[in-house]
């Protein structure tokens, strides 16, 4: 990041307040996700259940659950498998996406047309029924839920690269790389990429809220991280079946923090975006 | 700006839509609602649901039901008890190898048409040679094949039996023996579908209490009362003219529509719904133990290390089994735990199950790891199907948490319902949990049923030439003195090999009204809603 | 409105307008004055950034949200509309002051019809049925000279060529008969045949209407031939005001004369462009200096109001006469034969051009956009493969090598391009360093180093870039330091032939002016080919040797460029050369 | 008229290239399920003395004793014949399952798209007409508070909060009160049904049944539309042809909404386009808190019971109607914009 860059950041945070709440807060969330579990109050796992559904207090700050567990403790320490499932679902498929789609782009043709195939195809497929299936067909398990969410993503990066790199590929600069030698394939990769990441980036970050709701809902129904692993996805979800006996504090809390994680992350790519855009920088 | 101004108009058009629905006098109808579907009106057919079951009892008759008993203060179905239903009596020849029915002389099928022995006939042969449900169930009563049912006269009808067995009778009362209405279903026959399986399965030829007046298949079907049916207790036909099931998948919404009283029952809350409505105190919640299921969680018993008696029952010593019926069931149930046994003897053989003198004791249950070769312990999957997740969630995460401290670690794997039962059935599943539920709840059913031989009810994989000896004599041993003894020493036997380690018989909850009577707990777990009728 | 008696109907005084950025407040327009009479036509002149548009702009008050009038009165019919309330102003807008953009086609809606449009222009101020509006509407598009007016009123801007869109829009400025009309840049973008008949309808209806026009322009030209009176307008500065003949014939101020100067005539030679007699721009002063070291420039990248800097011409005015004549004997360089290329739906770009450039020959190619000349640049610099026909290159067949390998081709170090657009041409991830030592890592396999550093300073020094800029990214240099990167890189690797796609297309005059005694210097230092592609004819006289036109994708007409610009052989050749403005007074009306 | 030739050349053209689409659906569809670790027939044959003998009955029923090439033959065989097979789940012919449930899918969805374009298009013009003041933050926040809260959380609150709380709400148990009559079946559309037979307190009773899960659904929908919408709303009220019809005179009401809006709006198609498909496809969650008879609750229920067809069929539907929405937005598209041709 050239030092003009930084200045054009510091301008658009201090004009847009929002933003830097918003990167404060990610921030805040990353170091939870790292030292969460030295600081929580109690083992998140560990269970008793005389103090089984206490409502919030004083010692439980956020009550406990069915189980006797802080529901604090659990909802600090799941940050770090939450945020771990939605980055490497969302790089997972914005890696495999970008360089894809910008293969795509570039060449067009044959390459394009097969793989907008492929993509139609999966466009087509309702998309969380088809990441239900995938995890249900490959087991329940984080890291399958990282790939289904990652492959239920990945026509939208290879469409926005392909769009992104398509409407530079008779660019000046493109051609003047392959009349300095470059093949196509450098010209891809080492020209062509690196400039329509900053604009993928912003995908990436609203994408990432995306994730996180995805896994919840993979919960909800029944296929998500399996017990007593701490994740805000299951604890949403188990939560919700006590939404009608008035215990409350199961679901709103989970919920507040994907709430404001995903909120963090939205609010982040939209800073992220005006940040990025050049024509912002008046 | 016009668009604001529209969007403004439509949003308070839609809210003023959204205005209390009116309360309907609705007295004679009663609304039910389920989690469940229901998939077929013919009970036979393969893969029908427990819902479809329960309305087969409505639109269909038998020819006899089970009677009643009181069990705790609460109404049960009687196994040894039935009431007659199309037969108006029956006799049973001193050898006990002939039963033989007086049919009603004025039941109707729905369509008028008098039903008769031909009907009856029809009806069994059909439920023991077709490939339908009933046949794997009849078995177990000694009925196998069409020659054991004869026609005497219009309304005389005689079944044969090869030995005499106890579960026979009990037979003809579960749902697949349902009697048919003989003439109109063999009309709708074809050469490759003789039996009519694929019409009935969409159509009823009944002459339950109820009619069919809709049927959506996993979303409603509405019941209109059967005026001329009086197979009642009082004869005189069901209480209420109309019965509506409603599918509603969310469970906390069913204890919401109870407890607002739009709906009227409802048998299938999560634990901490019919907890919280039974303290409100508003509604009647009936709370039955399942006393013909059992929870348990298996083992292999052919699978390393569970191979190992002592790795079972230092398991079965490990587990914490009060923190477990509480934060899973809420207490809710009978728990099969904790009994006293005197000499390692078990007090009873007439019945199955019964609690097991079994408690958390850590010492003993690493004394026996230890043992078994594992001081050190080991790695293993815990399994449960996505199905229960909302009991095993906990539970697994308790027994997960104690047998860490014995050393055994476990991963805990939640199954989606079909991949749980396949792997259950080809046998690959070491470690886990799963509920039965025999409907006919002796002794030595549930020990042929559930322990013996390759089956896929054989959840252990148990093995043992003993239990399976002494199921299979208990299963014709007319002396009841005898019968006990051979159950006394089936149930201590069961007890030292240790296949599963049973946790306890989860109460079915049934909320209702208060003003409705007449609940009563039945072998399929559903509501005979004949029994029902509104104060 | 009343009309004060005599006096002008549009009068600026001493306008400033001011527009905030993250650096604070810039002033772009600094205390500007003019006025114009009833019926007359005033001329604006100056260079990007001068701020003409945005004086413009602020008379209508149709500035950004973020640009102000801070300072000054703008009296309209003598009635000070500097104040005016947003419903005011709507009352003027069209009915009194009309404005005509550059790009007509994107100052149209693009999704409704231009009889529509023009309706729309129309009921604006008046009171009509919408039968009316159509037959007003169509009255309009006939007074703008459209061809079958009544087909062209439900037409889409898309389906409409550029000047017609720039008819339509005119048609919908004088709708109702505004006193005042602001043309700003109404020709640019359009073709040089094209941007005549604009102008010309655009006098002939203020004429006829006795409406006063403000042209807004960045060409001499355009201005001197069109306009009564001309404003030079600079930095945000009226710097003179005169009527064309004196102005062009006898500049006062110092930028007026760099300018005239800069804007070539029918007659003059890259020397005249910017002789050193005159005194540098004075921001150029700064970066002029090339061998000096960190240079003081002062423009700050990014703003929008940037003056583009160049460099002063250093050794020009040699061997104006040595270059018309190459002998002979000079060996072939290129040589280019039936060339043809196809595209899908069987569109031809190219169609059957054959060539040939001596070493160190200049060759000119021009043509209106679309005849395929710069689809002709990528073919011979190998970047896309021809349907059919040969290239030659140092007698080596370089057209059977495909495409997408020619980049492993020991000639690919041989044949560099330099493109239109110097800020698309530079990969803005890339600063001016690595964008010129890319080919000289790529072709000759230069490791970074001392060396490399060495060259690249040589490179960039040769092409007038100041080393002190090196380090910076494309969107911190002007347009002028862009298009040097652009050339530094081409020349970087010391090619024989060098492609030039209308290089000076999108720089200002000045800035031209600079550049192309650059490239003509280069050439004579290397010896280098040119392949010159411009729109620009009186461009490609000064630069190039012979010159070839096109037309639809084939040569209508080639040969030595003074024998083709003195008496062109073919109909399109005569025509082109006619719409060509000089500069000069305005022509009779 | 040559515009609706082009227009319909193009959908033509793009039904016909959509075609390989569905045919790779269908295959993909048909290899996933069979990949699932669950076996139908086992998983069905629950009968209390269930033994290998009905299990077999059951997988000879549905055709899985045979290889799966031969099943996925037949299988194609079966589609092309207009038959998608049979549902274990419900017990019925799938193609009648979700003929008779796709109605109320589809009037869910569009409820729900036509709530959230009426709230998103307003936020996004407000925000894009004052950008950067602080009704584009709170649009901005609004939006994004709408898209981070999981759908079944929002659906179940609303039901705990309208229903169970304030009682405003109907019963959360499907499209129309049980015990209002059903209007005659003519479209499967009930507010359209019950608006054919004149039934206006049906009308309101199924409407009522439909505010709470279509507000959920538009709730998360929102979002992406109103920022499209305020994306497109700058980029056209800073293109040169709004500044053309302010530069005539041209009344603000009719700047707005007849030069920015309307172009801004041709984005905002492409997207809402996309939003159907991809809501028809995800209201699992809502479809199943409302205990709504929808396809997508349907077939979440067949893929957990590994019951084949109905999510094969589903999958089929879904990317039918995918495809249809996509011509339907080029239709309108090529309406709405004629610079639109064929490609």
């Amino acid at each position: 990041m050239t030092s003009a860059t930084l200045r054009h950041t510091v301008w658009i945070l201090r004009g847009n307040p929002v933003t830097a709440i918003a990167a404060a807060g990610a921030f805040i969330l990353c170091l939870l996700a790292i030292i969460g579990p030295w600081i929580v109050p109690f083992d998140p796992i560990a269970s008793d259940v005389p103090n089984a559904l206490q409502p919030p207090s004083a010692k439980y700050w956020a009550g406990t659950d069915q189980l006797g567990r802080d529901v604090f403790s659990r909802l600090i320490v799941a940050a770090r498998l939450d945020l771990a499932i939605a980055a490497s679902a969302v790089t997972l498929s914005f890696a495999l996406g970008a360089v894809v789609g910008a293969l795509c782009g570039y060449t067009g043709g044959r390459l394009d047309r097969y793989v907008g195939r492929f993509v139609d195809v999966l466009m087509a497929f309702p998309l969380f029924v088809l990441a239900m299936a995938m995890v249900a067909a490959l087991g329940n398990r984080v890291e399958n839920i990282v790939i289904a969410t990652a492959i239920i993503n990945l026509p939208f990066y290879i469409r926005f690269a392909r769009a992104e790199v398509n409407v530079r590929r008779n660019a000046g600069w493109v051609e003047a790389a392959r009349a300095s030698g470059d093949s196509h394939v450098s010209v891809v990769l080492r020209f062509l990429l690196p400039n329509v990441l900053p604009a993928m980036a912003v995908q990436v970050s609203l994408n990432l809220g995306w994730a996180i709701l995805n896994a919840a809902g993979l919960s909800f129904i029944g296929l998500g991280v399996s017990a007593p692993t701490p994740e805000w996805g299951i604890m949403v979800a188990e939560g919700a079946r006590f939404i009608s006996t008035g215990k409350w504090w199961l679901v709103a809390f989970p919920g507040l923090a994907l709430m404001l994680t995903v909120l963090c992350f939205n609010l982040l790519g939209d800073g992220l975006r005006d940040i990025l855009d050049p024509r912002m920088r008046t | 700006m016009t668009i604001v101004r529209t969007a403004c108009l439509a949003v308070a058009l839609l809210a003023s839509t959204a205005l209390p629905a009116l309360t309907q006098t609705r007295a004679e109808t009663l609304r039910h609602v389920t989690g469940a579907a229901i998939n077929t009106l013919d009970p036979n057919i393969p893969g029908s649901t427990r819902e479809a079951f329960g309305l087969s009892l409505l639109t269909y008759d038998r020819l006899l039901s089970f009677g009643k008993k009181q069990l705790d203060g609460k109404w049960v179905f009687d196994l040894d008890n039935f009431k007659p239903e199309l037969a108006e009596s029956y006799t049973v020849s001193p050898d006990g190898l002939k039963i033989t029915f007086k049919l009603r002389q004025d039941a109707k099928f729905h369509d008028g048409t008098p039903v008769t022995a031909d009907d009856v006939k029809w009806s069994l042969d059909r439920a023991v040679t077709a490939n339908v449900l009933g046949k794997g169930q009849l078995l177990t009563g000694s009925l196998t094949s069409a020659d054991q049912f004869k026609v005497v006269d219009a309304h005389t009808f005689e079944v044969t039996l090869p030995k005499p067995d106890k579960l026979a009778l009990a037979n003809l009362a579960v749902v697949y023996p349902v009697i048919f209405n003989s003439k109109l279903a063999k009309s709708k026959a074809t050469a490759e579908d003789p039996w009519a399986l694929a019409w009935l399965k969409e159509n009823t030829a009944g002459s339950g209490a109820y009619i069919i007046e809709s049927f959506k298949p996993g979303e409603t079907t509405i019941l209109r009362r059967n005026p001329d049916w009086n197979r009642g207790s009082a004869e005189k036909p069901a209480s209420f003219k109309r019965i509506i099931t409603q599918t509603i998948p969310e469970a906390a919404t069913r204890a919401n529509l109870v407890e607002k009283g739009d709906a009227d029952i409802v048998i299938d809350l999560q634990a901490t719904d019919a907890a919280d409505l039974e303290k409100k105190g508003k509604l009647k919640v009936i709370s039955t133990p399942q006393y013909n299921s059992i929870t348990f969680v298996s083992f292999n018993n052919q699978t390393p290390p569970f191979d190992k008696l002592e790795v079972r029952k230092a398991i079965a010593y490990a587990l914490p089994y009060d923190d477990m019926f509480k934060a899973a069931l809420f207490g809710r149930g009978a728990p099969l735990y904790g009994a006293n046994w005197t000499e390692g003897k078990a007090p009873t053989g007439a019945v199955f199950p019964i609690p097991q003198p079994l408690k958390t004791d850590l010492v003993e249950a690493k004394k026996l790891l230890t043992a078994a070769g594992f001081p050190e312990g080991f790695s293993t999957t815990f399994s449960f199907n996505v199905g229960q997740a909302g009991t095993a969630e906990p539970m697994a995460a308790l027994l997960k948490e104690s047998l860490a401290k014995i050393g055994i670690k476990v991963e805990i794997q939640k199954l989606p319902d079909a991949q749980m039962s396949t792997l259950i059935n080809e046998k690959k599943v070491p470690f886990f949990t799963e509920g039965i539920v025999a409907w006919l709840p002796s002794m030595d059913y549930f020990y042929r049923n559930f322990y013996i031989g390759p089956i896929r009810w054989n959840y252990s994989s148990l093995d043992d030439a003993k239990i399976t000896e002494w199921a299979q004599a208990a299963r014709f041993e007319p002396d009841m003195a005898k019968y006990a003894a051979l159950g006394k020493d089936l149930n201590t036997r069961h007890f030292e090999l240790m296949p599963q380690i049973p946790l306890w018989q989860p109460s079915q909850d049934a909320v209702m009204a208060s003003s409705i009577d007449g609940y009563v707990y039945q072998f399929h777990r559903q509501i005979d809603f004949r029994d029902l009728s509104r104060k | 409105m009343t009309m004060a008696e005599g006096g002008p109907l549009l009068a600026i005084e001493d306008l400033h307008v001011t527009f905030s950025t993250r650096r604070g407040l810039v002033e772009a327009v600094r205390g500007v004055s003019f006025s114009v009479a009833a019926g007359e036509t005033l001329g604006v002149v100056g260079e990007s950034g001068s701020g003409k548009s945005v004086t413009a702009f602020a008379v209508t008050r149709l500035l950004d949200a973020s640009g102000r009038v801070s300072q000054g009165r703008i009296r309209f019919g003598g009635e000070d509309i500097t104040k005016a309330s947003s419903k005011q102003l709507r009352a003027l807008h069209g009915a009194a002051i009309s404005m005509i953009f550059q790009n007509p086609r994107g100052a149209l809606n693009p999704i409704r019809t231009v009889g529509q449009q023009i309706a729309d222009a129309l009921s604006a101020h008046e009171r009509i049925s919408a039968g009316e509006g159509r037959a007003r509407a169509l009255d309009l598009l006939k007074a703008v000279l459209i061809r079958d007016p009544e087909q062209r009123l439900d037409a889409y801007p898309h389906e409409l060529s550029g000047g017609m869109c720039q008819r339509v829009m005119i048609a919908m400025a004088i709708a109702c008969a505004p006193k005042l009309l602001i043309a700003d840049e109404p020709t640019t973008g359009l073709d040089v045949t094209t941007q005549k008949t604009v102008m010309d309808l655009l006098s002939k209806i203020t004429a006829e209407r006795g409406m006063a026009m403000i042209l807004i322009t960045h060409d001499l030209g355009l201005a001197s031939r069109y306009c009564q009176r001309v404003c030079v307008m600079e930095q945000g500065k009226v710097v003179e005001e005169a009527q064309p003949l004196s102005l062009f014939s006898a500049p006062q101020h110092a930028y007026t004369r760099r300018l005239v100067a800069a804007s070539p005539t029918a007659t003059s030679t890259i020397a005249d462009l910017a002789p050193e007699t005159l005194s540098p721009h004075p921001e150029e002063a700064a970066s002029a200096a090339v061998s000096k070291d960190a240079p003081a420039i002062s423009e700050s990248p990014g703003a929008s109001f940037e003056t583009r800097s160049s460099i002063a011409p250093q050794d020009e005015g040699s061997g104006e006469t040595e270059k018309r004549k190459r002998p002979s004997g000079t060996p072939l360089l290129l040589e280019v034969q039936n060339l043809v290329k196809r595209y899908d739906r069987g569109v031809v770009a190219v169609n059957d051009v054959s060539f040939l450039i001596r070493a160190g020959e200049s060759l000119g190619l021009v043509g209106e956009s679309g005849s395929g000349k710069s689809t002709i640049s990528r073919l011979v610099c190998r970047l896309i493969d021809a349907s059919e026909g040969e290239i030659l290159f140092d007698g080596q067949a370089i057209g059977t090598l495909p495409a997408r390998d020619f980049h492993r081709s020991p000639l690919r170090k041989d044949i560099q391009i330099v493109f239109q657009d110097p800020t698309d041409s530079l990969n803005p991830r890339f600063n001016a360093f690595d964008c010129i030592a890319h080919p000289l890592r790529r072709l000759l396999g230069m490791k970074d180093g001392a060396a490399l550093t060495a060259r690249v300073s040589e490179c960039a020094e040769r092409a007038g870039l100041p080393s002190g800029l090196l380090e910076r990214f494309p969107h911190q240099l002007s347009g002028g330091q862009k298009a040097r990167v652009g050339i530094a890189r081409a020349i970087a690797c010391r090619p024989r032939l060098l492609i030039l796609d209308e290089p000076t297309a999108a720089l200002d005059v000045s800035v031209q002016a600079v550049i192309l005694q650059l490239l003509d210097r280069l050439r004579r230092e290397d010896d280098l080919a040119l392949l010159f592609v411009s729109h620009d004819l009186n461009v490609v006289r000064m630069m190039c040797e012979r010159t070839v036109v096109m037309q639809n994708g084939a040569i209508v007409e080639q040969g030595e460029s003074l024998a083709l610009f003195g008496a062109p052989q073919t109909d399109y050749a005569r025509t082109l050369l006619e719409a060509v403005l000089h500069l000069g007074g305005p022509t009779a009306r | 008229m040559s515009q609706l030739s082009t227009t319909a050349k193009r959908a033509g053209w793009r039904f016909a290239s959509s075609l390989p689409a569905l045919f790779g659906v269908l295959v993909f569809t048909f290899l996933l399920m069979r990949v699932l670790p669950g076996d139908p027939a086992v998983f069905f044959a629950s009968g209390p003395s269930a033994g290998k003998e009905e299990i077999e009955m059951i997988r000879q029923q549905m055709g899985l004793d045979k290889p799966v090439p031969e099943q996925l033959v037949r299988y194609l065989g079966d589609i092309g014949s207009g038959n998608l097979g049979r549902s274990l789940t419900t017990g019925q012919p799938v193609l009648a399952d979700l003929k008779s449930r796709l109605p109320a899918s589809l009037e869910l969805t569009f409820m729900a798209l036509l709530i959230a374009l009426l709230t998103a298009i307003p936020l996004g013009v407000a925000a894009a007409l004052r950008q950067g003041s602080w009704i584009d933050h709170v649009v901005r926040f609004i939006c994004a508070l709408g898209v981070c809260v999981p759908t079944f959380v929002s659906g179940l609150l609303l039901i705990y909060a309208f229903y169970y709380l304030l009682g405003i709400a109907p019963d959360p148990t499907g499209r129309v009160d049980i015990f209002t009559s059903q209007p005659p079946l003519v479209t499967g559309f009930l507010l359209i049904d019950f608006a054919v037979a004149g039934d206006w307190e049906g009308w309101r009773a199924a409407a009522s049944q439909l505010v709470l899960p279509a507000f959920t659904m538009a709730l998360f929908v929102v979002a992406p539309l109103a920022r499209i919408t305020r994306a497109a709303m700058l980029a056209s009220l800073g293109s040169d042809f709004v500044r053309t019809a302010r530069s005539l005179g041209l009344p603000p009401r009719k700047v707005i909404v007849t030069y920015a809006l309307r172009n801004a709006l041709l984005p905002v198609l492409t997207i809402a386009g996309i939003v159907f498909s991809t809501m028809l496809g995800a209201n699992v969650l809502v479809e199943k808190v409302f205990s709504w008879p929808g396809v997508a609750s349907y077939a979440l229920d067949a893929l957990l019971a590994s019951d084949y067809a109905p999510v094969q069929g589903f999958v089929l539907l879904m990317a039918s109607i995918f495809v249809v929405v996509n011509l339907t937005v080029d239709v309108l598209y090529g309406i709405a914009d004629p610079r639109v041709s064929v490609e």
